[in-house]
């Protein structure tokens, strides 16, 4: 294989955290690579035609994929290189194999962030494996990214934000969304993007769950049931309702297989989606010059996720020799943080502090 | 109806929880076991779907904490590719 | 009591979210810090511009005016297609999509950085007024 | 079915339609979608069917990640159809099982 090595930052994946990440990198004056396995680099933004939550500093009331434009354009003009249609098949210290078409080489950087973000969860039932079962993030992408719709009639499982909010834009695109279902006997996404699709009709269940899906070659009906306080369905609470399409949004899964390869350590936090590499608030993990941002570290929401990137590309542009201002990161720590309260933010905010904690505990013992 | 026990976990290997309980409880009690024990996780996709289901089945059936379960390794590639794409060598060296 | 077009704001959560607050050109909404504070709106200041209702990322803000003749009109925030158009009958509804009879759209305007968001104001019985929030989209069957 | 109008998006923009040929049929596309939006939008859903039990597959994580989507591509199996844009005159077929190499027998 080919090698090339840069005098400079490999940043992993061109979601908000990656692209933040490249750009803060690059204004400070180091020489980055952005890398994205899409044609375009945008990641979840580019899906994202709500209007986003936070301050103006955080560009709240701005709709995702516009944020993605600008970020890309800033990127441009700042020099970040971007490398599209590469993949990065693995990681060893700071050397990324990677795959650009049908062209493998490996890339050697003085730092790297990896900001790959999050996979979606399956949930198993009967059925599941039909076509028309898909993830919520799946449907979203056709529907907003190549204006197609997966299916007519949908029933939506999962009353997280994701669920509501996809549910609501294959409402815009001009699906029929027969129903939201939720397990627990209440929702844990925002009561606001419930109040919009419940206002345009969709009832939503909670302490609900799917039995089955059923059809001949993709599905075409879906039962569902009540369930008890140990999620057991109640007898007799079943209703099948027709649907070509049933949309998964049971969670997300923070994508760090490639910090997993490296031998970053990891601890599990069920609040952020299950294992996470440990981080120090600079975003650094427990392998030097190795970052990590946005929900890789930790599933949480895209405007964290670019406040995240921010100070990693700030730490790790310091690491290599450039001059940052500690004012920047401690303006970037304060919006960060400024996202991390209220009941929402709180517990994310407690689990972070957690996870700075026990990357230091394993610098001690190093 | 399709019974709790065939429904597929595995998507790519196809494997059933039921093939899954079984090997749990012939003791492959981690994620690693059970990969071996019914090709859980070793198809196309690498597990990357159904890793997350297994653990949970393993927890479930073992009463231990999902944060307790140590995942099976993972290994390069972190997505498919052909072996011909890695022995190609066209492109220019350290620029 | 002077009777006039005045927001309603329905964010029942403590979010992080402000852009109420940098919208109104009155000052009339405040989040303060941190910016999970629930938006307060000082009714005296507030002059139903609509901004504010535009700007909501969650479309949690209306605007309710009361009439004098037992009429009112409600504002919301509307993002599906087709649009209605000034003059049609609707069915408004209220927060759980359920019918509460018939309605006149006034108005259909999009304010400035709306970016999309059209705000539809409909005259309906000003008994209906506290609960109308939107109206039934079109291929809506249930 | 395609989206022509949205209500934030506004209408679809002009985009050029090439030819795609699935299971022999021609479907038309636009150039340098995923494989899969064009055949969503022609309400196939299908993509393979699996090596053990015969069962129906269709995309389900639309990133590149879960690989249920694959379908034999140009002769090529396995072929991600989820994040492989589409070409003028691809070739595209259902894949039965692993499906065949071109010079397997």
């Amino acid at each position: 294989m080919a090698q090339r090595s840069l005098k400079g930052i490999a940043v992993v994946g061109g979601g908000p955290a990656g692209l933040m990440a490249a750009l803060t990198a690059a204004r400070h004056g180091a020489a980055v690579v952005l890398v994205d396995e899409n044609a375009e680099p945008g990641g979840q933004l580019r899906k994202q035609i709500h209007k986003f939550f936070g301050s103006k500093a955080h560009r709240a009331g701005v709709r995702g994929y516009r944020i993605a434009q600008e970020l890309i354009s800033d990127c441009t003009a700042a020099g970040v290189e971007l490398l599209g249609q590469s993949v990065v098949f693995s990681l060893r210290e700071c050397t990324l194999d990677l795959l650009q078409k049908d062209d493998a080489f490996n890339l050697k950087a003085d730092a790297i962030i990896l900001a790959t973000g999050a996979s979606e969860n399956a949930l198993a039932f009967p059925g599941c494996t039909l076509p028309g079962v898909m993830g919520a993030g799946a449907a979203q992408t056709f529907v907003n990214l190549h204006r197609v719709l997966p299916g007519r009639r949908v029933l939506m499982v999962g009353g997280g934000n994701v669920g509501l909010i996809v549910a609501y834009q294959l409402l815009q695109a001009g699906a029929e969304v027969v129903g939201v279902v939720e397990a627990l006997p209440y929702l844990s996404g925002y009561q606001v993007h419930a109040a919009k699709i419940k206002r345009a009709g969709v009832p939503i269940w909670t302490s609900h769950t799917v039995l089955e899906a059923r059809g001949d070659q993709e599905v075409q009906e879906v039962t569902i049931a009540a369930i008890d306080d140990h999620f057991h369905p109640l007898p007799g609470s079943e209703r099948t309702l027709a649907v070509d399409t049933v949309c998964l949004a049971v969670g997300l899964t923070p994508l760090a297989e490639l910090a997993w390869q490296a031998g970053c350590r990891f601890c599990y936090q069920g609040a952020l989606g299950g294992y996470v590499p440990l981080h120090s608030d600079n975003m650094e993990t427990t392998l030097p010059h190795v970052y990590v941002a946005g929900d890789i570290a930790g599933v949480e929401e895209a405007s964290t996720a670019l406040e995240e990137g921010a100070i990693a590309g700030l730490a790790a542009a310091a690491a290599i020799g450039c001059p940052v201002p500690i004012a920047e990161f401690d303006a970037a720590q304060e919006r960060l943080v400024s996202l991390r309260k209220g009941p929402f933010g709180d517990i994310r905010q407690l689990v972070k502090s957690e996870i700075v904690k026990r990357w230091a505990d394993c610098r001690v013992v190093e | 109806m399709t019974t709790d026990d065939d429904i597929i976990i595995c998507r790519c290997e196809e494997v059933t929880k039921g093939e899954i309980l079984r090997a749990i409880k012939a003791g492959a009690t981690t994620p690693q076991a059970v990969k071996r024990f019914t090709r859980a996780g070793m198809g196309l996709c690498q597990g990357r779907t159904c890793r997350r289901l297994i653990a949970q089945i393993i927890a479930q059936e073992t009463g231990q904490s999902i944060a307790d379960i140590v995942p099976s390794t993972y290994r390069p590639p972190t997505r498919p590719l052909t072996v011909a794409s890695l022995r190609r060598d066209n492109r220019e060296v350290d620029r | 009591m002077s009777r006039r077009r005045i927001a309603v704001i329905e964010c029942p959560e403590e979010i992080p979210c402000n852009p109420c607050e940098t919208a109104c050109p009155q000052d009339a909404i405040k989040v303060g810090q941190p910016i999970t504070h629930r938006p307060h709106l000082d009714a005296q200041r507030c002059m139903g511009c609509g901004l504010c209702v535009a700007a909501c990322p969650g479309l949690a803000i209306f605007m309710v005016d009361i009439k004098d003749n037992d009429q009112a009109e409600v504002t919301f925030p509307y993002e599906f297609l087709p649009l209605p158009e000034p003059g049609d009958t609707v069915t408004a509804v209220n927060r759980e999509g359920i019918s509460l009879g018939t309605a006149q759209v006034k108005a259909r305007w999009q304010p400035k950085g709306a970016d999309g968001t059209y705000l539809v104001t409909i005259a309906l019985p000003a008994a209906l007024a506290a609960e109308a929030r939107g109206i039934r989209r079109p291929s809506c069957d249930n | 079915m395609r989206i022509t109008n949205h209500p934030l998006l506004g209408p679809q923009p002009p985009v050029n339609l090439v030819p795609l040929e699935v299971d022999g049929q021609v479907i038309w596309a636009k150039e340098g979608e995923p494989i899969a939006a064009a055949l969503l939008a022609y309400g196939i859903r299908l993509c393979r069917t699996t090596k053990r039990r015969g069962e129906p597959r269709g995309v389900f994580c639309g990133i590149g990640h879960c690989t249920d989507c694959v379908m034999t591509v140009d002769g090529i199996p396995n072929v991600r159809t989820c994040v492989t844009p589409v070409r003028a005159g691809m070739k595209v077929t259902t894949q039965r099982g692993l499906g065949q190499w071109p010079n397997d027998h």
